[in-house]
């Protein structure tokens, strides 16, 4: 079968409340609107409007209030409707879901999602572009998860609303309306993906891609360049940034001895930067060349479409920095 | 001239302003102009989108025009405005012009921010414009803050900052409102209320969406949103009592939208066309200063044409250079990223790739 | 029996509760017995801090007892509360022990949190007490929350969100407030107002201090905080309120703080120590309990005497029980990270040392 | 001379305000209280209650109007009790104060300082513990500072409200009331330390320990420590986090080829993700070892000493680290 992101989380929320009535859903503009980008449609409808609340524009009150009915044992699922107004809610993220099961010696769980678009999305500005993806996987208590295809997005964010932590879970815009093939399994109702395991999307033996959400597509892209060239790419997909799959890494670097992490994200303290200090303190021996970062740059996003296309990584920078590291450039 | 503005002001804990406004032949000449203006830029905005020559998000002003017009009637250039990224008219009205609006959609450099900004972000500093702010009710306490600045600097003038119905319910904006009261800062809290946040009518955001009201403690005045006349007086009025020292004053603009919230949205979903058409055809803004205009023989029906093909002409011209004006040069991607540049340097999206700063 | 509360109830949008309490022997007794065993706690607490065996901050609830006191009267414990760092006597007030508390303030595994949570973080499942916040303000919204999922459970229970006058400005005070009057959700929104937050007394952090009618469009009352019955007849009618069905209801418990803000504040740089000893004299919470039992003959000093014997010997030997407590073993430094541990490792200070997961 | 950090910070304050009058200072308890840790003592009663402003506890409002003014060209400093409450109003700190500037292309400016305690003080417990140096350090627009002794903190603070843009400036509880020596030059009402610059506290030729705020102390201790044992360690002090001195870094690994990068914070994107990411790319040919990063264990901070201790770095473990990497152990 093949289904698009948006469907996919679609259904993966609509059969998890459907599955525990115990799950719902709260956020701007997912009810009546069908949620801004549609990921909430129909759902109103079908499960009414006491488990599809549509909140005022208010983030630390709406999140905050999740987290005290998930507290008393609700499953809710925030939405943000997109992660940079998170940003009014992270002290509740943080100090109020993440927090409270290891200061209450584990007397009071926080069994709660937030999800929503998170990074850059198109010709929207440097307030609507920012990804959180760092920030969210430095804090304890968290689980991070950012899926790329259907399948991820079916199986991760049904895991997340099973999981009795509090999962931040990041999607991107841009790829909501993208179609995949999933394997059969995927469609099942209990299908979930386990949260802390990456996912090798392409085996290789020369240099090790490594990325989460739409950069994974990008990372595919240039290992089909790359392939031309005759460099053989692996490619992994993270899909947990919380627990990371440091093994994972640790294997694949040793079988290629070469790793570029990409993100859409800023360098400083990014994903890549865990990354390749994690891969430096496990594997350190089996680098043959030092592991490089493609980031996205160091500024806000700019407006203009040709500045914010440089603003971020392109397919042809992948493959620039692949064949560096592979010493053939 | 005097003329009476039909719809009462309503006041809370303060005794509203009259409703007979004093004005001029010109003043109701130079509203329309420039109402009509904005209406047709916003217009023009909404065929550049369609065409994918604007893209990402676009909130459009139009049946919103006459708060803005009628504001800058009563406020100088020394006074401090912020609003959210519903902020293309504001610009206008600021002073800014067509092209540097045009120009900001299409982000190219003649934009208002060079076309760094965007839709959301457009800025004239030299008018006291803070900004087109993408964060619903962050505007709020950074308006307050503009009125410390005056007060701090003993300057006689007042800062607006611009929010919805739909904002008017974050948290951040009753900080803001208590530590206004509390320091007397000069600021007008002015709320848009064109009763929907996107798609949630203002009833299934607020609980009391008695906007004017919403200041609890603080002195509120509710305003026929529509009439740029009962605007300018509201204003005139908010102005002096802020700037006499008695503290910051909430405003409720009634006034309505008639695109979708942005450009994706139709507008259409959580509301009745008819409920559109009804405003339309009996508040809209434009028209309604077209009528005073009639009415008080100011101008006959052909200058009034005459006037709207001028509008349309300096539309369209902005429209053709703001196409015709360039992407911002690469260079720009790393431009402004601080004032001080010492020890700066930026790195782009590989670790050999820094890029030179300009 | 029937006891008149001396202070009349004040309402916001809502006829206040008669003055007239219906009580008993047995709970005025009780009420004085776990009032004094407060407040003994305390001041044990404070000799502690002093003595070094407790660190960090320390918010002591000397003088406001009756707000517990009196609450848990009108509560049963599947009603759910929250409350702030200042949160020794509420978790009392939800039964949790002396030691617990005692223990926790030591960091030791027989704290209500193990030793993990410390001064500001105590919790009580069982009787639906959520805490213990460091956050100002934070717990608002939590409260709101607690109260949605009753209503969603379609649970006949109230969640009381406890919050001082300083937090009272918090904006998501604000959002909480209006969600939970659009939604109807139970939730006793209760300001216990001790007149400072930390240094600052309510007119320098609130432009209206009337912490009672800052729900604005919810209903409120103003309560005598010193005074356990008059709490316990306003939270009695607030839970009525909001069970059933009205939504949330805004109290503010006049009450005071004897102690500074945390053990570092000595508390009278900014209040004089008359109106420190005016209160202790004219409106403790204990000491009007004690005349209460006298006036009505309930018990004689005898039996008083015995009484406050008995709960200085419980508060002694919970804090001798607690300093024989241990500290957490230190396989509990990485306890509880998650609920679902699968696939978790925590790191430890450096790249070789990982944590066993217990 | 000798100075404790409270009075450094103090006097730098004091002199700034007496420099410029658009300088001011606004917070909680800043004003009659003299600061919750006495850092303003005095400052009220010197310039007056316009110019030092006690603020209700809303620090999203503010922190709003601190920089609401900074746009109008005043210089705000504001104080956050601890940085921990900044998270109430990290969206202004981002999207208001960093992005501004380029937003505008270059109009508007944030000439604003944040600071305050950060990070780990004692027997706070979890939400009153966290080090916000990775969060802000990743946020392109900002500056950040983190001042380890009284010289840093005199001339970093008057750098950072001399300094146009919007600064973060990272203090520590713990040793606000530490005295240090300080050249007499940094007594001077012009005193400045450049922003974006590192200091080689000690030099060294085996290992390079990195760090900054209080893990300075425990480096400089360590390195005491490592010299009786033979090991040579350089201690590099950061000061700046934003811009980071990469210069420094990767001069001083091409003379160790040993680094070791100590912070108070979570492992995962922290401080020392950064400098280990950043010193591959820069230096890998020079490392003999993979770069070791010491950090806060990846939990909320336990309150309990015995487990708060367990929980951050301490002296020996630095020590420990750094015979791991000069293969002494
Ligand atoms: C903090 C935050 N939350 C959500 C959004 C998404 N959003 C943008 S505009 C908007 C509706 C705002 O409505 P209103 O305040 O009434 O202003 P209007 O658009 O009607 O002018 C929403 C939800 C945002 N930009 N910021
Ligand atoms: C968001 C936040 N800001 C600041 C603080 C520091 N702080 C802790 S308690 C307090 C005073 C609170 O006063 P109030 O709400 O009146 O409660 P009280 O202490 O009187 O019970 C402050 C400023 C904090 N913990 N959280
Ligand atoms: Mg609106
Ligand atoms: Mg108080």
């Amino acid at each position: 079968p093949r289904m698009t992101v948006r469907d996919a989380l679609n259904s993966a929320l609509s059969e998890e409340m459907a599955r525990d009535e115990k799950v719902y859903i709260m956020g701007e503009e997912v009810g009546d609107y069908q949620g801004a980008y549609k990921i909430t449609k129909g759902l109103l409808q079908k499960y009414g409007a006491e488990r599809v609340r549509d909140t005022p524009i208010t983030e630390a009150g709406f999140t905050g209030i999740g987290i005290g009915s998930a507290f008393m044992g609700l499953k809710p699922v925030i939405e943000f409707m997109t992660f940079n107004f998170s940003m009014q809610a992270i002290d509740h993220i943080v100090n109020s879901a993440a927090k409270t099961l290891y200061m209450s010696a584990g007397a009071i769980s926080s069994p709660i999602v937030f999800r929503g678009p998170n990074g850059a999305a198109a010709g929207v500005g440097a307030q609507h572009s920012q990804c959180f993806a760092a920030w969210y996987m430095s804090i304890p208590g968290l689980k991070v998860l950012a899926p790329y295809d259907a399948e991820d997005a079916r199986g991760l964010l049904k895991a997340a609303i099973r999981d009795p932590d509090p999962v931040v879970f990041l999607e991107n815009e841009l790829l909501y309306g993208q179609e995949f093939a999933l394997p059969k399994e995927a469609m099942d109702e209990d299908f979930t993906i386990p949260i802390g395991k990456a996912v090798v999307m392409k085996p290789g033996a020369d240099v090790t891609l490594v990325a989460f959400s739409k950069m994974v597509g990008y990372c595919l892209q240039a290992a089909e360049k790359l392939r031309e060239e005759g460099i053989d790419a692996e490619v992994i997909n993270l899909r947990s940034l919380r627990p990371l799959d440091r093994d994972a890494l640790a294997a694949s670097v040793r079988k290629t001895n070469r790793m570029v992490v990409v993100e859409e994200g800023w360098p400083q303290c990014g994903v890549g930067a865990e990354i390749s200090a994690v891969v430096n303190e496990d594997a350190f021996d089996h680098l043959d060349a030092p592991v490089e970062r493609i980031t996205g740059v160091d500024v806000p996003m700019p407006y203009a479409q040709n500045l914010e296309e440089r603003a971020l990584p392109t397919v042809d920078d992948i493959v620039r920095v692949a064949r560096r590291v592979t010493y053939r450039d | 001239m005097t003329i009476e503005t039909p719809v009462p002001f309503k006041g809370h804990l303060i005794e509203p302003p009259s409703q007979m406004v004093e004005t001029s032949r010109g003043e109701i000449i130079d509203m329309f102009t420039q109402a009509y203006m904005m209406r047709r830029l916003e217009i023009a905005a909404d065929v550049l989108y369609k065409g994918k020559m604007i893209r990402g998000f676009c909130h459009l002003y139009d049946g919103q025009e006459a708060v803005v017009v009628g504001m800058e009637r009563a406020l100088t250039k020394e006074d401090a405005v912020v609003t959210s990224y519903r902020d293309h008219c504001v610009h206008l009205g600021r002073g800014g012009t067509p092209l540097e609006v045009m120009a900001e959609l299409m982000g190219r450099v003649d934009g208002a921010a060079k076309g760094i900004g965007g839709s959301m972000h457009m800025y004239k500093r030299d008018a006291n414009f803070f900004g087109g702010n993408g964060i619903v009710g962050a505007q709020t306490p950074i308006g307050a803050g503009l009125g410390f600045a005056f007060k701090y600097n003993k300057q006689p003038n007042v800062a607006v900052t611009m929010y919805g119905d739909g904002a008017a319910n974050q948290g951040q904006l009753f900080e803001a409102l208590n530590i206004a009261a509390l320091w007397d800062l000069p600021v007008i809290f002015m709320c848009e209320n064109n009763h929907y946040g996107m798609g949630t009518a203002q009833e299934r955001s607020a609980k009391s969406p008695v906007y004017y009201k919403r200041g609890d403690y603080v002195p509120g005045l509710r305003v026929d949103g529509m009439d740029a006349l009962a605007v300018k007086q509201a204003i005139k009025f908010a102005k002096e009592h802020c700037v006499s020292g008695k503290g910051p004053i909430v405003m409720e603009m009634d006034t309505y939208r008639y695109h979708g919230h942005s450009m994706s949205d139709p507008g259409s979903t959580y509301r009745t066309r008819d409920e559109i058409s009804g405003v339309r055809q009996e508040r809209d803004p434009v028209e309604r200063l077209r009528k005073l205009i009639l009415e008080h023989n100011l101008l006959d029906a052909t200058e009034i044409k005459q006037i709207e093909k001028e509008q349309r002409r300096i539309v369209d011209e902005a429209v053709e250079q703001a196409k015709a004006s360039p992407y911002p040069p690469s260079e720009n991607l790393t431009k402004n990223m601080n004032t001080n540049l010492e020890n700066i340097v930026v790195r782009g999206v590989d670790s050999q790739t820094f890029h030179p700063l300009v």
